[in-house]
């Protein structure tokens, strides 16, 4: 069994044990092999069910909201990203910090199904194992060693936090930070920047009529943790739920302004869209805005920080009137 | 379904002319809700009023909406009108039908179709309108000044004589401020201490007024009406009400070498002492820093010699905590450093001083009783030199870019005082503009110039070299372009006015705003001067930028005013257009906090039954009486949790759907 | 009689079919393949196995007005909205979606018979296309369909034999389809016939070779309240992020929402839209919500698939083993995880 | 129907008619219009404004339903900053909307359709002035179809 697997249940076992924490949550294996799902833990004997491989993707910070409601202490497994997230809640004042044991994990980055089953590698798969930017590919038959680069999600080849930056206890040594190229940060935005009105709006409109309205994009993200969302609330009257493209423009224009200065860049949004829309590129946009116009700002790495929207400064510069300042 | 009553006015031609007012009507009467609709030639005159008046009584209609002139001009009107119906005040919208349109537009073609817009939005809103009650808030009747300068004196006197208590906080041991150092006073040249002590001694002994004086405030909470102060009353070590001031302790004391506050450090003081003779109260303090009693426990002359037996070692800091309907901010100013103008050679020299040490060398209480001397050997000068603008209108990092505003008029009083005294010295004024703004001050000017021979020369000092005793003095004339050397016995600077450096603290307690030289700032420059945008709290004299004596004195008068419209009401009403939280919704967040100008939102608790767990909820509380409904904190809020009433999200929405028709 | 098209000749058949019919095929687009209106230049393929969202919006649209009202004055004006008016082919449909639509048949051709839904069955004429390559996630004959052969019901079933596609008409509207486009079917040979039987034996084998092959939903028994009161649903629904990718994708989710569009104060429209019982306002009433936590969702989606639907239905599941909920779901909770927790398998 | 008549039902289809919805703060740019009406500066009546206590109160939800409702440009006016009558609303009006101007940019919504400018009290000629030229640009640019909404009629 692999070290990190090892340790997590060691910890989780004893944490339960000598009841530093009520419930662990952490992520555990299913049938296929990519499935690596959340699980929620509160019998020792179920540690081992624990598991950490290149597929645990989701952020299990955001299930705190609603098992801090039930339990007194909850332990929480964190990569780089969930991390973050995790800090996001903290500033949005939706957890409380006390009440949780953070567990971090530093991440090499992780597997997306998507690449594997394009290059048709998932036919007979059994299991997937890394070992530093190898992948090795195990079926009843063979075993193949690939490059873990052309795996990895997106986000994870973008991905400027592989170790957590919050935590009470780490499960692995730091990782050094991978190299990525800064530039190329906001080259998705910087591309559709390029076009013109017409082009990004049809770009847009096509997204959105892809757009089945499941809101997994906004119940996936750790900035979106209202009790009840504006989209939810019939008597706000601000959309309806009919599938038309002004009210999914409406929707997402919303979604991603309402996360600005607050999203952790994690790529959630993106990545569980069933219908395949890039949201994070509305999110990269204001995240590039923002730190252009009121310097750089990046959400979740420090939960004493306030977002950038809902402070000011006497001599803020706008998008408007291009001579900023504003004053008179 | 509503009753809603459209009232059109016809403002004489002024909407008639540009508005076909019959189409109006016509497509008022088929908006939703609306049940009546009437035309008028003046709708704000008695009888357009009665028409209001009577729809309401008659109609029972239960919303109004006035097509007239803009609500800034007669909402207030109408909404008298339909409470004394009997209508709620606040179910009444005003469409704007004049400014907003009939004087804007030159035809009915473009004029009529507008109106008949503005009239749909205004009753989308008014069918969406709610009762709304205005708040009440008792008044505490007492007020508080921060700063016991004349501005302070000043607006304490005057609300004493409304009738009303009043505390002074004054930072040093004696009330006075800055003016209690002058020695003159420009235009008149009359004598600063002579005006001001009988002012001192009438707030001293005013019924109404208390002083706090060697007290600095601690915290502030509340609102209008409601304030509670903490006063830290700093240890005096003499007891107020024993001491008899016969100055005995201070001449007996062993410890004289601390450096006097009131004479700018150009003379020393005992370790017990009395910052100036006139001082109120007359009571002396011990600064403990210099007291050998303090110092090393032996000593204690001084108790000893008091005869009043007023002399206490143990007395402690005290805190006063007290409650007020009003606040008035009088703090002052200071002269800003010189460190950094070392080409004046300032800190070096002891002949290069300040204007402020000026007004001691030649006050006759002053360290030299009067006599103009050089500070370093007490010789007879020559040659004075006045630099001005040392550190005004600069915009360099180690000056000021605003216009001190005092120091020409008060350099051309040293120049004529000196003249007067001394006809044979020389004064040298180096300046980059001359500024006499203000009521005789442009002839007091012309005499320093034309009866004294003072001599002006436009052009700044470069640099000021010792030399022996003398004190070289190079510039340039920037009319003739020559440079000029000038053998001085004395520099003087006039170094710019800067904000109190503790203003920033109090501008924390108080939550009120200064701008980017940490002077208060008012609520409007032009209409709202004395004002700040915390209700209640109130700005006299220099600690909102620099002013002269009469300039303070005004807005002294102008803050007491303020206060005693505050004081004179048994409850405030406030206004009921404030926000309120929807607490099911609230996620606790708390984004609006942040935002609020006021402090009027704050996390509060709610217990909520969590699928039958009972759990302990953070949600956002607004106090209504703090919240002057801008509605910053409704757009913070995602979910919408917040919402502004009379400015709801569903009467805004409502009306961007009227319009867009 | 079975004919026969080459795929040189697709273009043609389309643009035949675009003739007289709006044509629906699997287009390829971003990556992603769906069913989309054709147009000439458009990348079809009819490779990819299940498309990303399920054809179910086109007898069953996500949403859907249905009503238009006008006030004047004190009277209130109604229109009803008309359906379906054009004739339409869906090309490319593989069998457990086609299975789907007769799942939906029950529900919306039942007495009351849903208006809108039915005039969209009668203009549709749906053409599938058999599966020969199942893949891991397919469990479509756990719910007895053979992805191989022909369903009856089905206007048309297409196989594909790599250079050219076999084509079998089985009702009066696939006949009329068939019938405009006989210039360029040909009848199929008998190797073609040959052929095809091989593939369909290979396909058999296949089949059980599937990782998902020996799920069973008919091994679930045990009395509904049993069912209901059962452990899985807390730890099962513990991770459940309340979307509705799940029920979106899935060809035989059938809820939907009644609400108003208002337009001016005058004007509006009723509309009906997709729902998901997954959604913390779905069935909320005015006392508050009858399904409090994620638990009673979750719970209620997998009951109504396995054991509400069957009970009402002659024991038909309300699931035709697609797999898109196992491929969408961002947490991996899908009703094969529920079968094999129930004991199914 | 006369033509007057076809105006006022708000569907003249002869011509393109803007519609720009403006919304003022009570304070500066509410009275800035007054004063424009006062001092006789003429703009066009496509204009329609809207009262608010502040131009922090405006929420991106409205501009959005504005541009949904058929709104061809739609326009933000507050105080200028430092003069506030809340003291600090329209610094975060400056910040949020200038996140949305962009954005809205981004989703290819022409820059000259939305605006946020600071009009005071005393600025009447201004007002005018900055809907005449917003105006000028809409008639350029032509109607509004982005974001719109085609069930509504406008």
């Amino acid at each position: 069994m692999d070290k990190i697997t090892q340790k997590i249940r060691e910890t989780a076992k004893l944490a339960l044990e000598n009841g530093e924490v009520e419930k662990i949550i952490g992520w555990t294996k299913g049938d296929t092999f990519d499935d690596s799902h959340p699980v929620f833990i509160t019998d020792e004997d179920k540690a081992d069910s624990l598991i950490w491989d290149s597929f645990c993707v989701n952020n299990v910070s955001k299930y705190l909201i609603k098992e801090l409601k039930q339990s007194n202490k909850v332990g929480v497994f964190l990569k780089g990203c969930d991390s973050l997230g995790f800090n996001q809640l903290i500033v949005d004042n939706r957890i409380d910090r006390t009440k949780v044991v953070v567990y971090g994990i530093s991440c090499p980055g992780m597997i997306d199904p998507e690449k594997v089953k394009n290059e048709g590698l998932n036919k007979g798969l059994k299991s997937v194992k890394r070992s530093g930017d190898e992948i090795i590919f195990i079926t009843s038959e063979v075993e193949k060693k690939l490059s873990s680069k052309d795996f990895e999600f997106d986000k994870c080849l973008k991905c400027r936090h592989p170790n957590p930056v919050v935590y009470d206890q780490l499960m692995t040594d730091a990782l050094e930070e991978r190299e990525v190229d800064l530039e190329a940060r906001f080259k998705d935005v910087e591309d559709l920047e390029a076009l013109s009105n017409d082009e990004r709006s049809a770009y847009w409109k096509n997204q959105f009529s892809k757009c089945i309205r499941c809101n997994a994009c906004r119940n996936i993200c750790p900035a979106c943790s209202c009790v009840k969302c504006i989209f939810d609330n019939t008597k706000a009257e601000v959309s309806g739920k009919a599938k038309a493209d002004t009210e999914e423009q409406f929707y997402h224009i919303i979604r991603a302004y309402h996360v600005a200065g607050r999203c952790v860049e994690c790529g959630e949004c993106s990545r569980v869209c069933p219908a395949g829309i890039p949201l994070h590129k509305l999110n990269s946009k204001i995240i590039k805005d923002l730190n252009g116009l009121y310097g750089e700002h990046e959400a979740g790495l420090d939960s004493s920080v306030e977002a950038p929207i809902g402070m000011f400064k006497l001599d803020d510069c706008d998008s408007f009137s291009k001579q900023g300042g504003g004053k008179k | 379904m509503q009753r809603i009553g459209v009232f059109v006015c016809w403002c004489g031609s002024n909407i008639a002319a540009t508005v076909g007012i019959e189409k109006v009507i016509k497509e008022a009467k088929k908006m939703p809700g609306v049940v009546y609709a009437k035309d008028y030639q003046y709708m704000c005159s008695e009888v357009g009023q009665n028409l209001i008046k009577n729809g309401i009584k008659d109609l029972l209609l239960d919303r109004i909406v006035v097509a007239s002139c803009s609500p800034r001009m007669h909402e207030a009107t109408f909404r008298k009108a339909a409470k004394a119906a009997g209508l709620n005040p606040y179910l009444l919208e005003v469409a704007n039908i004049r400014e907003h349109c009939s004087w804007i537009h030159k035809s009915k073609e473009e004029g009529t179709p507008k109106a008949i817009a503005l009239v749909r939005a205004a009753v989308a809103k008014a069918t969406l309108n709610k009762e709304l009650i205005p708040g009440q808030i008792d008044v505490t009747h007492r007020a508080l000044i921060i700063g016991g300068g004349i501005a302070g004196i000043q607006t304490a006197i005057d609300i004493a004589e409304a009738g009303y208590e009043v505390d002074i906080i004054e930072k040093t041991p004696s009330i006075g401020g800055k003016m209690s150092q002058l020695d003159k006073t420009f235009p008149t040249l009359d004598c600063s201490a002579c005006i001001l002590t009988p002012k001192m001694v009438d707030a001293a002994s005013h019924p109404n007024i208390h002083l706090y004086t060697y007290s600095e405030l601690e915290s502030v909470t509340g609102y209008v009406g409601n304030f509670e102060a903490v006063i830290n009353q700093k240890a005096r070590s003499v007891d107020l009400d024993k001491c008899t001031g016969c100055g005995v302790c201070s001449e007996k004391c062993p410890s004289k070498k601390a450096k006097s506050e009131f004479n700018e450090g150009l003379r020393t003081r005992a370790a017990i002492y009395m910052p100036f003779a006139q001082a109120v109260p007359n009571v002396p303090v011990i600064d403990r820093e210099n007291c050998i009693k303090f110092k090393t426990g032996k000593c204690g002359i001084c108790e000893k010699v008091c005869t009043a037996g007023a002399i206490d070692y143990t007395q402690e800091d005290t805190k006063i905590t007290k409650k007020y309907g009003a606040i008035v901010v009088s703090t002052g100013y200071d002269l800003i450093g010189l460190e950094k103008f070392g080409e004046y050679q300032y800190a070096d020299h002891p002949d290069v001083i300040t204007s402020l040490e000026f007004e001691r060398l030649t006050n006759a209480a002053g360290p030299t009783g009067g006599q103009l001397l050089c500070p370093s050997d007490k010789r007879k000068p020559k040659k004075i030199v006045f630099v001005q603008c040392v550190g005004s209108r600069d915009k360099s990092v180690r000056g000021k870019t605003y216009c001190s505003k005092i120091c020409c008029m008060y350099t051309a009083k040293h120049a004529m005082l000196i003249k007067d005294h001394y006809p044979e010295m020389e004064a040298y004024v180096f300046y980059i503009d001359v500024r006499t703004p203000g009521k005789n001050f442009e002839e007091f000017q012309r005499r320093a110039v034309e009866e004294y021979g003072v001599h002006y020369i436009k052009g700044m000092v470069g640099k000021v070299f010792p030399d022996g005793k003398k004190l070289q003095v190079h510039a340039v004339d920037s009319i003739t372009g020559e440079t000029i050397e000038i053998d001085a016995d004395i520099v003087v600077l006039a170094a710019a006015t800067k904000a109190k450096d503790d203003a920033a603290t109090i501008k924390r307690i108080l939550s009120i705003s200064t701008d980017n030289d940490n002077f208060f700032t008012e609520a409007h420059p032009k209409l709202r001067p004395v004002e700040t945008h915390s209700a209640g709290i109130f700005l006299a004299g220099a600690c909102q930028g620099p002013k002269d004596i009469p300039e303070t004195v005004a807005q002294a008068s102008a803050a007491a005013a303020k206060v005693i419209g505050v004081l004179s009401k048994d409850k405030l009403v406030n206004n009921p257009c404030v926000s309120e939280v929807d607490e099911a919704i609230c996620s606790g967040c708390l984004a609006c906090t942040k935002i609020c100008p006021y402090d009027a939102i704050s996390p509060g608790t709610v217990e909520v039954n969590e699928n039958g767990k009972k759990i302990i909820k953070i949600v956002a509380k607004v106090n209504e009486a703090l919240c002057q409904g801008c509605g910053g904190c409704t757009v913070a809020c995602r979910p919408g949790a917040i919402d502004l009433k009379g400015f709801s999200n569903k009467q805004i929405l409502a009306e961007v759907d009227a319009i867009c028709r | 009689m079975m004919k026969k098209i080459s795929k040189s000749q697709f273009s043609q058949l389309f643009s035949n079919i675009d003739k007289s019919y709006q044509l629906f095929l699997p287009v390829e687009l971003d990556g992603k393949v769906n069913f989309d209106l054709w147009q000439e230049g458009d990348k079809v393929n009819i490779e990819k196995l299940k498309t990303n969202i399920s054809p179910k919006s086109f007898i069953f649209p996500q949403s859907e007005t249905y009503m238009k009202f006008k006030r004047d004055g004190k009277k209130l004006k109604i229109d009803n909205v008309s359906g379906k008016k054009e004739d339409y082919v869906i090309f490319g449909v593989r069998h457990c979606d086609a299975s789907s639509f007769k799942l939906l048949d029950n529900v919306f051709l039942e007495e009351p018979v849903d208006r809108l839904y039915e005039q969209r069955r009668e203009k549709g004429t749906i053409v599938t296309m058999a599966c020969f390559e199942p893949e891991e996630n397919c469990f479509c004959t756990s719910f007895g369909i053979k992805p191989q052969t022909a369903p009856i019901e089905v206007d048309v079933t297409t196989w594909d034999l790599g250079e050219s596609i076999l084509w079998q008409s089985q009702t009066q509207k696939g006949e009329a389809l068939t019938e405009k486009l006989n210039d360029i079917l040909e009848d199929a040979a008998n190797q073609d016939k040959a052929e095809l039987n091989s593939l369909q034996e290979s396909t058999k084998g296949k089949v059980k070779e599937l990782p998902l092959a020996k799920l069973d939903p008919t091994k679930i028994t045990g009395e509904l309240k049993d069912l209901f009161d059962s452990e899985i649903w807390q730890e099962l629904s513990e991770r459940c992020l309340g979307c509705g990718s799940c029920t979106f994708v899935c060809p035989t989710c059938h809820c939907y929402d009644v609400s108003d569009f208002k337009g001016d104060a005058q004007t509006g429209e009723r509309f009906r839209c997709w729902d998901s019982c997954m959604f913390s306002d779905f069935t909320l009433m005015a006392h508050g919500n009858i399904r409090k936590t994620q638990k009673e969702r979750v719970r209620q989606r997998f009951m109504h698939k396995l054991v509400y639907y069957p009970n009402n239905h002659e024991g038909v599941y309300a699931c035709v083993g697609c797999g898109r909920c196992v491929e969408k779901c961002p947490v991996h909770l899908d009703i094969v995880k529920v079968i094999k927790k129930l004991g199914g398998e | 129907m006369s033509i007057e008549d076809e105006k006022i039902e708000g569907i003249d289809k002869v011509k393109f008619e803007p519609l720009v919805v403006a919304f003022c703060c009570n304070w500066c740019s509410y009275a800035g219009a007054d004063l424009a009406g006062t001092s006789r500066f003429s703009y066009p009546a496509n204009v329609k404004i809207i009262r608010v206590p502040c131009s922090c109160r405006v929420s991106e939800n409205f501009v959005l339903r504005a541009f949904q409702r058929g709104a061809d440009a739609v326009v933000i006016a507050g105080c200028h900053p430092g003069d506030c009558h809340y003291t600090s609303g329209n610094y975060h009006t400056r910040r949020r909307f200038s996140i949305l101007t962009n954005l809205l940019e981004y989703m290819g919504i022409e820059q000259e359709r939305f605006k946020v400018d600071w009009i005071s009290a005393a600025e009447g000629h201004k007002f005018a002035s900055v809907m005449n030229d917003v105006l000028e640009k809409v008639h350029k640019l032509g109607p509004n179809g982005k974001l719109r909404d085609d069930r509504w009629i406008r």
